[in-house]
């Protein structure tokens, strides 16, 4: 089993999880997280003074899959670019186990 | 009251009844003087019951300043210190109140035998509420001697809550409440008898005419800005304001807060300005009224137009804080301008307040709401505007705008401010010598609410773990 | 009217010319009774209009008095119920209205027909609003039928308000909707009738004094906090509050919120206890505002030294209870006390609180707002004081304090404890074992939010996403 | 004023000396003619008084209205377009208000040589304030001319920020700010003075009864309803709004503000419709009063209800919309109902207003804030009501309802709907076309707060990290 | 040493916090996160249009172990089960190295 | 490839970021997080009853590398170490795979 980490534009959130339902990904995990990088941060003024908030509102999401990961990159790619700096990364790391807490299935099933 | 005025005209006809056989003069054409003075003194009751029913709802308007500055200066701050924030708006009209009941009233206002003098003091307490079981009505015409002490009282706390904002979120909590109660149970009401108590501001000497400040553009907005002055320079920036030689913005932490906030100054303000008339007289509290609403609308303008060209930006804080400063500057003359007189006082105070919340940035003055731009500078502006536009000859005690008037209009501000930053300089280096005025580092970056309070001032949606 | 009196003054002067034929006086300096009665009349029209005037203005602030109880009890409670406690006090003043000008108002005032009895009703409906197309004015000196009937309202609406916020944050909205109007249709206006619209307690019995209850601390907010003490203990804790015997502190989601509707209900009141001289009378309108402000000051100050010296905190929510309990305590005594007396009221209700909210926790009394111990503690010791305090001499229809008066005092607490407490019970239980009155547990976790309005109150930076 | 009687009675006295000399008649009980008329003279400057100073409390009322308006719409938009809607809140009254001193007023109240027609101008600039050192109180005698200006002013920016909510979440804020500056400097005037200017709307011709409207549900309302609907289909929906055929909600990211906002737009509405009276008159001030609550509690429970039965929800933001609808219902006939009529007039109101959010939704007209539903659509059901409902023989202009008065009333919504929609849409279609009217699809959704102010509304618990 | 992953319903959070205190684990790290998954999301409606938030909120648990990983899955199982759909899940994975910042110490007793 | 993520406290954040930036780490990814653990928690009092938040407001950075990794370790700890009780943790892992969403590149190069 692997884990996708997508570290995405929080404004393609809602396409990205419309484009993954299609491929069959109705389970994930996302969260508000703020990114250092590329691409320049949002620019704010306070009482005549500029400055940067110094990081990008992103969304995280996490899916575990236990097959189609390059797919599922595909389809985060293709969704998620827009060609500018900042259209964010895609990590895959193992997952040793999985559990159902619901049933206390393991593994691959657990996922389903 | 109406029974009364029945009995009388009962006596009344007896009377008649008497003339009618002494003359051949149809007397029922004629009237008793008995009902006549007595209609008379209905009048006189009538008319000191509508003066009062304005000044006691001015009272509730200034009251409520309280809430706005309570909420402009949370807005403006970090949500870490909102808490801490509500909590010192909250304690400094209760202590202003007490205060005011206990010995405020009778140092600001000590009566005739101080006339002139730099202080005096009417003893302590408020009158005995009743006179033969009936309150003594002869205070004034224009109103009744409680809706002067709560009136007198709200003004007292709003200028002490000037000082909250440019203090906010490093200092002590015990060391503010120390102040507020310096400020308003001594400051304020001393410089307060100068200007409104009979004191020496209103014969300032040789031909020089009175000092002129309507609603307290000096008496109560420079005092709080001088105080607030103080209190930042002996407690010195928010750790992060300025780093390596560059200004770090701290931005407020909610802009509704801060807009509902300047909405409820402004609205304040009806009260402040129109019950600086001191009566319901409808030609100059209704003139009061249009000349504070034009000001602050020009300040909004003012504001808007010096951020977007200078500042390339259309700030939202900066357009309520010109408000503020078109509120301020008009305070002074508020029933001395016409309408155009007022636009430009506000344009120019709107548009001031822009200059000095950046000029106090880059001389590393820490104000996190402006409170000094928009209370000090914009107090010294208006009160300089008396000097310069203005007909004086209608209603105010001042000459007429013109060279002796603004010599005196320096004077005023000058003696004030001679008197209130050096004052609240020492008082503000005491406190800190002693118990201390400022929290520690790690309590700053914490957070005074956690501090301080114990007590977070959100809890959005983290309810759910509960 | 202008147009009136002169057409009547030319009347006046034929008649004058027709005099001077018989006399030898020079009757160009007497005047007739025709115009000095006009002007009688118009005295007494004017005096009418200010009233009347000060009348509504105060209504328009007791009127606000909802919007700072949907603030209080919302801030004091946490984000996943605020769309729920929003929803009540927004519809609290919806029924209110309606219902008092359906029968509320002549439930409540029924007329001399029932003077000193326990109930009475003088039928459906208000009254025509025209006579020969003008409104009938004779209604009373001071305010015309329908500033009574709006005033009367807004005063119905907030006792019935002052339930929503103990029983927030499990009671059904359905469940609540209907104890609301039963509060506001029955409940209220029988204890109304029993004390202010001429009922039995006016004539307690023996030699005793009447009950006297200036603005309603036992009328007005005792019923309230019976009604909400009943709905507590019927309702039950909230889930988490007690557990394994510790009691688990549920903080508010919002103190800016809960800071807001204090200032908004201390403002309220200037119109809920100023309203009650039931005209603009100068000297107790404005004795009553200084008071009330005294003791709602003296409460913020009684509150912090008690939650500091026996708490060891400086907790703001404590504060903003203590003013509070001032205004509740002052109410019953309003136009009665002297400053001091206010300021002692103040202090002992503000500490009382402090006490009282720690208390009903102990006995697992689940009040999420402190609404037991504001309103129903300090209106009980707000209509004790005026046994103890305040001079009766003084325009209200008291003895003077003292023991008999004390007595009295006594009886008219427990009479309506003895009425609001078991109904209110009863009424909740029977809804309980109906429609039932408590939300299931999964929707009290999830919030009443969602469960019960589909909505949560708050999406802040969570629309990136759409 | 009080020395001048003094005086006048000495004199008075030495005449009546000589009085006594000449006759017989025990003259002490005759009074002259002089304190007579001075007493007269007395109570026509308080009845002046009065009156003014109710009709200030009402322009203060008004004025609040704005931040009213700045809480509703901001709290039913999203937390990224907060500042934005602040902003265009907060600078709507201060150009009203300056644009009416500097020539509004004289083009609504162009005077009566332009009686009867459909556009006049009295010039540039508000009247010198003074005459001979004094304020003319000639002006009417309900008000002085200052209090005319400034509650005329506050109506102005009323009409124009009805739009704002409509337009929020993707207007340009210069061209928000082009916009305003047109409807308040020329669509609301002239439209003003067709209808209270003395203008045509007063002699539709033939037999028809003139055209009422009490307090605006016709001049004020739907000119900024028809105002915001031109925009709104000028500009399209919000990006996400309609997706495939499907309406996605676009939740507002706060209730308690948008709460806040309908209490205080209530509590305006007291000023609104009670200083629609021009006068402080104790029945028609209060009877006003009294049905304007009375139909914005039927409002909610109209809306409740309906929600309930036709959408199966408690939806919190319908019953706001209610209430706002039950106030815009009434507006045009509140002197003339009588409470059954209010309350039938806010159930109406109430309820279509419901249907009427859902019907724009359908059609793709996309008002974030229900403005048109609340504002054009109850504001022409408000102007037809009093050809249906109320009785025209009090106090008002109106014939009495009636086929005829209905007939006058649609002349005048036609023609209201017949100059602003198009008016409105080709000036928002020519701003589209030179400096843009709505901004780019990136910005609108990063927020318009970032985007056009660099400035985020709230940054709560962030804090830590600085 | 193990990282453990789990995606609990938030109403559970305070007791699995009990349970995991009283089975000796003292540490961890947790944060607000949302699923998408089998559970019903909340419905909501707005201006009487019906809608889901399409997401539930959630608790996500990052506890890191030396040893006992099955143990704290039971525990975790028992604690946050009720049966019905949307119960979470449980994911295990690999961590090669721990530090403990205050003293620098690393590996396994750096989690003590 | 490997994953540090570091749970810090909070007002360590800036220091750190300036830290990481200066040795030339200037991509990562951080969000808020809350940790129980050893130092004691926030204490709150209310209404007279005094309890503890029951966690530290903590920030968790999540910094994927390619090499440097002892370097960034050390960084972190010198930076964020005060000494107390608290300081927080670093935990390694490994990831397999990256990819850069706005250009597709993987592995290595993806990360630069
Ligand atoms: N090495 C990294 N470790 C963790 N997160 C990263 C790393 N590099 C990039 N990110 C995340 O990805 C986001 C986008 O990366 P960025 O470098 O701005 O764009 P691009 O990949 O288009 O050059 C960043 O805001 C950050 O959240
Ligand atoms: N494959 C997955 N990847 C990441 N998170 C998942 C995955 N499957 C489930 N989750 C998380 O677990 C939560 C519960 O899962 P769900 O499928 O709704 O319940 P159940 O396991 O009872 O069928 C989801 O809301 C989501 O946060
Ligand atoms: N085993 C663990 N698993 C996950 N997070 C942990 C673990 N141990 C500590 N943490 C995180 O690190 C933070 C600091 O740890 P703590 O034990 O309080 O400090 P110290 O390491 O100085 O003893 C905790 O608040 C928690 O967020």
């Amino acid at each position: 089993m692997k884990k996708i980490e997508a570290v995405i534009r929080t404004s393609k959130f809602l396409e990205l999880k419309e484009s993954l339902n299609k491929m069959g990904i109705q389970f994930f995990t996302y969260s508000d997280v703020k990114g250092v990088g590329h691409q320049a941060t949002e620019k704010a003024v306070y009482r005549g003074v500029q400055y940067d908030l110094g990081y990008i509102a992103r969304t995280k999401l996490e899916i575990i899959v236990s097959e189609k990961v390059e797919e599922v990159i595909k389809c985060i790619v293709d969704t998620c670019k827009t060609g500018e700096l900042g259209d964010g990364k895609i990590f895959v790391s193992n997952i040793e186990e999985c559990v159902r807490i619901r049933t206390g299935e393991r593994g691959v099933p657990a996922l389903q | 009251m109406t029974t009364a005025v029945l009995d009388t005209v009962e006596a009344a006809a007896t009377i008649i009844d008497t003339i009618k056989t002494v003359s051949a003069i149809p007397v029922d054409t004629l009237v008793s003087a008995t009902l006549v003075n007595a209609t008379q003194a209905q009048v006189e009751s009538i008319s000191l019951t509508s003066s009062n029913i304005w000044m006691m709802i001015c009272t509730a308007l200034v009251f409520i300043m309280n809430l706005g500055f309570a909420s402009v200066e949370s807005g403006l701050a970090r949500s870490k210190n909102t808490t801490n924030i509500l909590f010192k708006n909250t304690i400094t009209p209760a202590i202003g109140i007490i205060i005011f009941s206990l010995w405020g009233l009778n140092l600001m206002y000590p009566g005739a035998n101080y006339a002139e003098k730099i202080y005096g003091f009417a003893g302590f307490g408020l009158e005995e509420p009743l006179i033969d079981g009936k309150l003594d009505l002869s205070y004034n015409s224009g109103y009744t001697y409680w809706t002067n002490f709560l009136f007198q009282a709200m003004f007292a706390a709003t200028a002490a809550t000037i000082v909250s904002g440019a203090v906010a979120e490093r200092i002590k909590i015990t060391s503010y409440m120390i102040f507020t109660f310096i400020i308003i149970g001594v400051i304020y009401p001393i410089v307060g008898m100068w200007g409104w108590g009979g004191g020496w501001l209103n014969v300032i000497g040789g031909d020089l005419p009175s000092f002129y400040d309507f609603a307290g553009s000096t008496i109560v907005h420079s005092v709080g800005g001088w105080a607030a002055l103080a209190g930042v320079i002996v407690l010195g920036p928010r750790i992060g304001k300025y780093v390596d030689g560059k200004i770090i913005p701290i931005p407020g932490h909610s802009m509704p807060l801060a807009t509902i906030g300047v909405f409820l100054l402004w609205l304040g303000w009806f009260g402040f300005n129109g019950g600086s008339v001191l009566s319901a007289d409808p030609a100059r509290t209704s003139l009061v009224l249009a000349t504070t609403s034009l000001s602050a609308a020009a300040g909004a303008i003012g504001a808007l137009i010096t951020a977007y060209v200078y500042l390339k930006t259309l700030d939202l804080s900066m357009i309520l804080n010109g408000i503020l400063g078109g509120l301020v500057g008009i305070t002074a003359g508020a029933d001395l301008m016409s309408p155009n007189e007022s636009i430009l006082i506000g344009l120019i105070s709107g548009s001031v307040v822009v200059f000095a919340v950046v000029f106090f940035d880059k001389i590393k003055v820490d104000d996190p709401v402006g409170a000094t731009s928009v209370h000090l500078v914009c107090g010294i502006l208006g009160t300089l505007f008396v000097g310069i536009l203005g007909d004086k000859g209608f209603g105010g005690s001042a000459e007429g705008a013109g060279f002796s008037q603004l010599i005196t209009q320096l004077i005023g501000i000058t003696a004030v401010a001679a008197f209130v930053f050096p004052v609240s300089y020492i008082v503000f280096t005491i406190i800190s010598k002693t118990v201390g005025l400022r929290v520690s580092a790690k309590e700053e970056i914490e957070g005074l609410d956690i501090a301080e309070h114990g007590m977070k001032a959100y809890n959005i949606d983290m309810d759910k773990e509960y």
